[in-house]
């Protein structure tokens, strides 16, 4: 059980009487690539915003590694190791790319200073702003991004957008990272790299990975399990190939 | 580390140009003050515009850098004005320095200053944009009315500083508020380059996305707005000592309107913009007061309104965007030198610290969003999970 | 009770006044600092008219014409090329135009109040309390332009039109309708309810100076705000409930100084309680 | 863009240089030397040109004064009829042939603007002042006029900080407290039902109030005290109401407010009889025919007055600013009067006097047993607190 990097309990929310997510019961295992999949409205964004701490679960629990987390703020689960994308981009859009990563990193204990020492310009502050500045390039690296580092982040074409998300969302080091729809408006192309990219992300760094996504060619190409969901409940859950080609799920899908 | 040091953005000139510039003025007008040649209008006009550019800087922390309009900061500069020049006073009995008297009553005006940023802070975290400035403004007008009832403060015939006003044979007040708004800029630069300042601006940029990356917004925005508090509080004690009495009109909204204006034109988040608003608004008001003779006073409004109506829209006017480029001083500039800067030379110049916040569109700071989490509240759970 | 009724008369100026503010907010989303300062032209251009024909009504006719005239006017000069800027730029501009109109108003009219005459139209007496006509008519006709605006906005093309802009511009815009003119339109409708104000003001409080509209205006936004900005009715109720809890500091003569300061207390305490005022509307960010 | 910035900080700076170093370009050792007075009193020197009046042709009163905002009112009175004195007396041929210039600078009623413009006034080649018009203002006026020596004779700024705050501050007006006093001895001797309204955030309201209300405490007598605020507070339904079944109410405030709470009496339909300090001057023009409340209030200026003095100003005022002259005006006219009396007592000659030679000269007159002015506001003499004594009359409307 160890190995069992997300857990969730019946989790579930209402609005106004509306059953958005009930009783989603998943367990995402270290180093999983995990699916989260659904038509539009089935409330997969909604179990983000749950396990982010954006919203408080009505019902049902969750843990990471083992820790309940219900309750908590967005920054303390932050803290706790769960990092997320949004599926409208939410990037510091007035901030050049590496300022965008360099948030990311910026609770990270090996590069921790005071304000005090920043304000008074200690001589930490020089160590972690040169150690933070390697540390980000390092991560837009991976992405492919270092060469935009300077430029803003608004500025940039929508695919590297999305990828710079990622990196930020990694910057934080976290133990479970959450991509919503990380392919949506992507080319073919671009979905290819990316998916080498989330590969990458997960071998380098041993990363468990949650993802929502449209694309099931991106799904099934990328993730080990998925969930399948619908009005907010699950209607399959298990190995990738398996759980879509359920006769539920394409029963949903094609609305049949 | 020193290598390190010399080789961060902090000195890079661009970033230090300020400096330069306000430790050169502070020298000539020293060597100037010394020789008898400064006349005292313009000693006086020098501390005007040093506790503006303190104002104006600090306001741009918490408009430009985190992105909440207040509408309060003449209400810190009011309590650092009457306790800290109260101190002072209290003070001057026992030392006779009144410079000493000076620097000990900023800091306490200062501190107590912060301490009721501290307590606006608190609502800033629930309310956002026009509810954020009109509790803003709110808490100005109340601690004037408070301060104004309080007899130890002189009443509504405000608080008399003749003990501890600096007068011609004193040490000159514009070298103290020049140093001041030296150390000042220091303050304020170092916090807005450094990952605190990052943090800041990315509480500023995108709230939601801040919180999920971790950054405790709680902290950054008390922080800010205790930090900008301080300095109005130190403006308000050279107030204190510039002038006598100290009373409640001055510091009315609209005198927060005033230091808003002074930010507003020089750029949101750019603080050589606020140094150089600071003093050139300093400036006409002073000099529309001196060459306006009496009867022509409602002029000087009539003036001051047209010069901020037409600045606005020519800054901000959509359509005047294309005109602008069209003329701005960097496409003459362009035209002049053939030789274009190559975008690159632009782009990694990791130094774009202060450019890149003006680029801040200032509906993010005018919305009435309010803040996720307070903004429904879901179904009481249901018992039994189901 | 006499307390209540001063309140209450007090309260609905306040109202009428927010009404205006919460009108222009709602749709053009722009804290208008001006609109104080529209009273205090309307109040004027009463006066005029009122001297030299000696017409009450005449007088009203003319300070609404007037008002809602230049309404437009400052709205086309000055706020319109700003379209599409941001909000600050927006309320510097709106604090340009107010101090415009009032050093404008001092050239013209000189700094000294001018009295205004309006016939009293005498007290009644009701609960064991005298309360005057001119109060009593002011709160009926709050309450009556509270209707009217409700029933226009709920009804009518315009007002439909209204709610659409204000909920979201760009989608008014691709359903064709036309933004500019639907701003333009708020803004006669909220300097025509300014004109109304600022003649309620002059029947209670009968003097004229250039910056009268400042003290009005200040108290109205803090009503629109407490009320719920953006809430017709919650402008109403904001008025009244400031009106009342100014009068009552008043009448206990230890709090009598600090007035202003209990007032914005309450603004604040009501805020924290409520961030969107009484009856503001909701909204959520999508994540 | 920061380059350019950079750059109009440097142009700024350097004009600031250059105003500065201009500012003292003037040679201020040159002396004339011309008819030289030798005064019993060798303390000043009135021969002495001053650093910045070297260039004067005419004699320079300088002050400031609100000329816009809430309390412009007050400042153009002041502004006008202190103007309508100095054309009078440069209609008559000056002071030994050498003509007045007045010059009123605004100062918003705020201290830093008063010091300003002071400054401004002061390096204008200002010899003399009027000080400034509202007391916060004044105090702040006197005390950088005391540091030049410059002698300040307020016309309207009754609060004591005011002429406490230099040696060569005076005032036309009565004091705050003298009022207070003075009324608070009246009203307990001939009423029983004692009501007041004061203005909490003023400081000639408050001023009269507190002394009032000590004095009130001292006799014995107890009333009923409503405040109001003046910069928020304009309906006085609520005051009145409480202060409804009063024989008197004392208003120790402004005209402006006072014409409002006269017209919620008749809307509330108390008669109580409304009793004032000179702030009340120029209440009746506030006021309607609908107000039968008695009115009356204690000021050295009526005008009404049949003196021959008083309405040959009244006439004058009226033909030059087509409006009647209240308080204010008569007391801007007053000052200069005074300063002009002193100065012609001085028998100043010397076009380019240095003003802190002529402050010393002039106070050393004011000071003096023998000097006096019958002004339009009456009698006066002054002490050398700066005070000034002259008697009250009673003033009764309706």
């Amino acid at each position: 059980m160890s190995d069992v990097v997300l857990r969730t309990e019946n989790l579930g929310i209402s609005f106004g009487g509306l059953k958005a997510v009930q009783d989603v019961n998943l367990e995402v295992k270290k180093k999983q690539l995990y699916g989260l999949v659904g038509p539009n409205g089935a409330g997969k964004t909604t179990i983000f915003n749950l396990l982010t701490g954006v919203y408080q679960p009505t019902t049902g629990k969750f843990y990471l590694n083992g820790e309940e987390l219900n309750g908590k703020t967005q920054e303390q689960i932050n803290r706790k190791g769960i990092a997320r994308t949004f599926q409208n981009i939410r990037l510091f859009n007035n901030m050049s790319v590496i300022r965008n990563v360099l948030v990311g990193l910026h609770n990270q204990p090996e590069f921790k200073c005071s304000p005090v020492s920043s304000i008074l310009r200690l001589p930490t502050h020089y160590k972690t702003e040169e150690a933070m500045r390697e540390r980000a390039k390092e991560i837009l690296r991976i992405v492919d991004l270092e060469d935009e580092r300077n430029n803003l982040a608004c500025n940039l074409p929508y695919g590297k957008q999305r990828k710079l998300e990622i990196a930020r969302a990694l910057a934080t080091n976290p133990k479970l990272l959450l991509l919503d729809e990380p392919a949506a408006g992507m080319n073919p192309h671009e979905t290819e790299d990316l998916m080498n990219i989330v590969r990458k992300i997960r071998d380098d760094y041993d990363m468990t990975i949650l993802l929502i996504e449209h694309d099931m060619k991106f799904v099934s190409g990328l993730c080990d399990e998925v969930t399948v969901l619908n009005f907010g409940t699950v209607l399959a859950q298990g190995e990738t190939n398996e759980a879509l080609n359920d006769p539920e799920v394409i029963k949903a899908y094609i609305g049949g | 580390m020193i290598k390190k040091m010399l080789k961060s953005d902090d000195f890079k000139l661009k970033n230090c140009i300020n400096y330069i510039f306000v430790a050169a003025a502070t020298v000539i007008f020293a060597i100037l003050n010394s020789t008898g040649g400064l006349k005292t209008s313009y000693a006086n006009l020098l501390v005007q515009i040093g506790y503006s550019i303190i104002l104006a800087v600090s306001l741009n922390l918490v408009v430009g850098f985190l992105g909440e309009l207040s509408l309060g900061h003449a209400g810190f500069m009011c309590i650092g004005a009457y306790i800290g020049t109260f101190i002072s006073i209290q003070l001057n009995t026992v030392i006779d320095s009144k410079v000493i008297c000076l620097i000990i009553s900023m800091l306490c005006g200062g501190i107590l200053a912060a301490f009721f940023g501290f307590l606006v802070g608190l609502p800033a975290l629930r309310l956002k944009g026009d509810y954020l400035a009109i509790v803003t403004l709110a808490f100005g007008e109340i601690v004037r009315t408070v301060l104004k009832n309080l007899p130890w403060f002189g009443k509504a015939m405000g608080m008399t500083t003749g003990a501890v006003k600096f007068t011609k044979k004193d040490a000159p007040l514009f070298i103290v508020v020049f140093i001041t708004v030296i150390i000042v800029l220091f303050l304020v630069q170092s916090l807005v380059r450094s990952k605190h300042g990052r943090a800041i601006t990315a509480i500023r940029d995108n709230e939601i996305a801040a919180k999920a990356m971790g950054i405790n917004v709680t902290f950054y925005k008390l922080f800010v707005f205790v930090f900008a508090a301080f300095f109005a509080g130190v403006a308000g004690v050279f107030y204190g000592h510039y002038t006598t009495p100290v009373m409640y009109t001055f510091f009315s909204y609209n005198y927060s309107i005033e230091i808003l204006v002074m930010v507003v034109l020089g750029g949101m988040g750019s603080i050589n913009g606020s140094i150089i608003a600071a003093t050139l608004i300093t400036i006409i008001n002073t000099m529309l007061q001196k060459y306006l003779p009496g009867e022509l006073a409602a002029l000087k409004f009539l003036i001051y309104a047209l010069i901020l109506i037409g600045l606005v829209i020519f800054n901000n006017a959509p359509k005047l965007a294309a005109f602008k480029e069209a003329v701005s001083f960097k496409a003459l500039l362009a035209k002049l030198t053939a030789k274009k800067r190559r975008p690159e030379d632009i782009l990694n110049d990791p130094a774009h610290w202060d450019k890149i916040p003006t680029k801040i569109r200032m509906d993010e700071v005018l919305s009435t969003d309010i803040q996720p989490g307070n903004e429904y509240v879901p179904d009481k759970p249901e018992k039994g999970g189901k | 009770m006499s307390i209540l009724f001063d309140g209450l008369s007090l309260g609905a100026i306040y109202a009428l006044i927010a009404l205006g503010y919460t009108m222009v907010y709602g749709i053009a989303k722009m804290l208008n600092f001006a609109h104080g300062d529209i009273i205090m032209v309307g109040a004027y251009a009463f006066y005029v008219a009122l001297i030299s024909s000696g017409h009450m009504a005449l007088g009203i006719v003319v300070a609404v014409i007037f008002c809602t005239v230049m309404g437009m006017v400052v709205e086309k000069v000055a706020y319109k090329p700003l379209r599409g800027a941001s909000p600050l730029a927006v309320l510097i501009t709106a604090i340009g135009v107010s101090y415009l109109l009032q050093s404008i108003s001092q050239l013209v009219f000189g700094a000294d109040p001018k009295v205004v005459t309006i016939p009293s139209l005498g007290t009644v007496s009701l609960l064991g309390a005298s309360i005057s006509v001119s109060s009593i008519i002011t709160l009926l006709i709050g309450a009556v332009i509270m209707a009217g605006l409700t029933v226009f906005v709920k009804k009518t093309r315009t007002g439909r039109a209204m709610v659409a802009v204000s909920e979201d511009k760009g989608a008014a815009m691709l359903m064709g309708i036309n933004v500019d003119k639907i701003i333009t339109i708020t803004f006669a409708i909220g300097s025509a309810l300014a004109a109304c104000a600022s003649v309620f003001y002059l029947m209670q409080i009968p003097s004229v100076e250039p910056t009268l509209g400042s003290m009005p205006g200040i108290k109205a936004f803090t009503a629109a705000v407490i009320g719920g900005i953006g809430s017709i009715p919650g402008a109403m109720i904001g008025g009244v409930l400031l009106g009342v809890i100014e009068k009552i500091c008043l009448s206990i003569p230890v709090l009598s100084p600090y007035t202003t300061a209990v007032e914005f207390s309450l603004l604040i305490v009501i805020l924290l309680v409520r961030p969107i005022g009484i009856l503001g509307k909701k909204r959520r960010e999508k994540v | 863009m920061k380059k350019v910035l950079a750059l109009i900080l440097v142009a700024v700076l350097c004009l600031g240089c250059l105003a500065a170093c201009g500012g003292t370009g003037d040679d201020t050792t040159t002396t004339t030397n011309g008819t030289t007075e030798n005064n019993a009193n060798a303390a000043y020197d009135l021969t002495k040109v001053g650093e910045y009046t070297a260039n004067n042709t005419e004699f320079v009163i300088g002050a400031t004064g609100p000329l816009t905002g809430d309390a412009a009112s007050y400042g153009i009175s002041v502004q006008q009829g202190a103007q309508l004195a100095i054309d009078e007396i440069n209609a008559a041929g000056g002071l030994n042939g050498i003509k007045f210039k007045f010059d009123m600078k605004d100062d918003k009623a705020t201290a830093a603007d008063a010091s300003t413009g002071y400054d401004a006034l002061y390096e204008a080649g200002m010899q003399v002042s009027l000080g400034s018009v509202t007391s916060g203002s004044a105090e702040s006026f006197a005390t950088r006029a005391a540091e030049d020596e410059v002698f300040a004779l307020t016309p309207s700024a009754s609060a004591d900080p005011v002429i406490n705050a230099s040696n060569y501050s005076f005032r036309v007006c009565f004091g705050d407290p003298d009022n207070g006093i003075l009324s608070a001895e009246k009203l307990a001797k001939e009423y029983k039902n004692i009501g007041a309204i004061y203005d909490s955030s003023d400081p000639y309201s408050t001023g009269i109030y507190d002394a009032f209300k000590a004095k009130m405490k001292e006799l014995g007598v107890t009333y009923l005290e409503q405040s109001f605020d003046a910069e928020n507070n304009r309906d006085f339904s609520t005051q009145i109401e409480a202060l409804k079944d009063c024989d008197v109410i004392f208003l120790p405030i402004y005209y402006t407010e006072a014409g409002l709470i006269a017209k919620t009496c008749v809307a509330k339909g108390c008669d109580a009889f409304l009793f004032g300090c000179d702030g009340l001057d120029g209440v009746a023009a506030q006021i309607d025919s609908t107000v039968t409340n008695k009115i009356s209030y204690i000021t050295p200026f009526d005008v009404n007055s049949e003196d021959e003095k008083v309405s040959a100003f009244v006439k004058a005022y009226e033909a030059k600013y087509n409006a009647k002259p209240d308080q204010f005006a008569a007391d801007g006219y007053d000052a200069v009067y005074a300063i002009f009396e002193a100065m012609k007592a001085l028998g100043v000659e010397n076009v380019k006097v240095d003003p802190a030679e002529l402050g010393k000269a002039l106070v050393s007159v004011f000071t003096a047993d023998t000097f006096a002015y019958g002004g339009v506001t009456g009698n006066m003499k002054w002490i050398a607190s700066g005070a000034c004594n002259k008697e009250p009359i009673i003033v009764e409307i309706n």
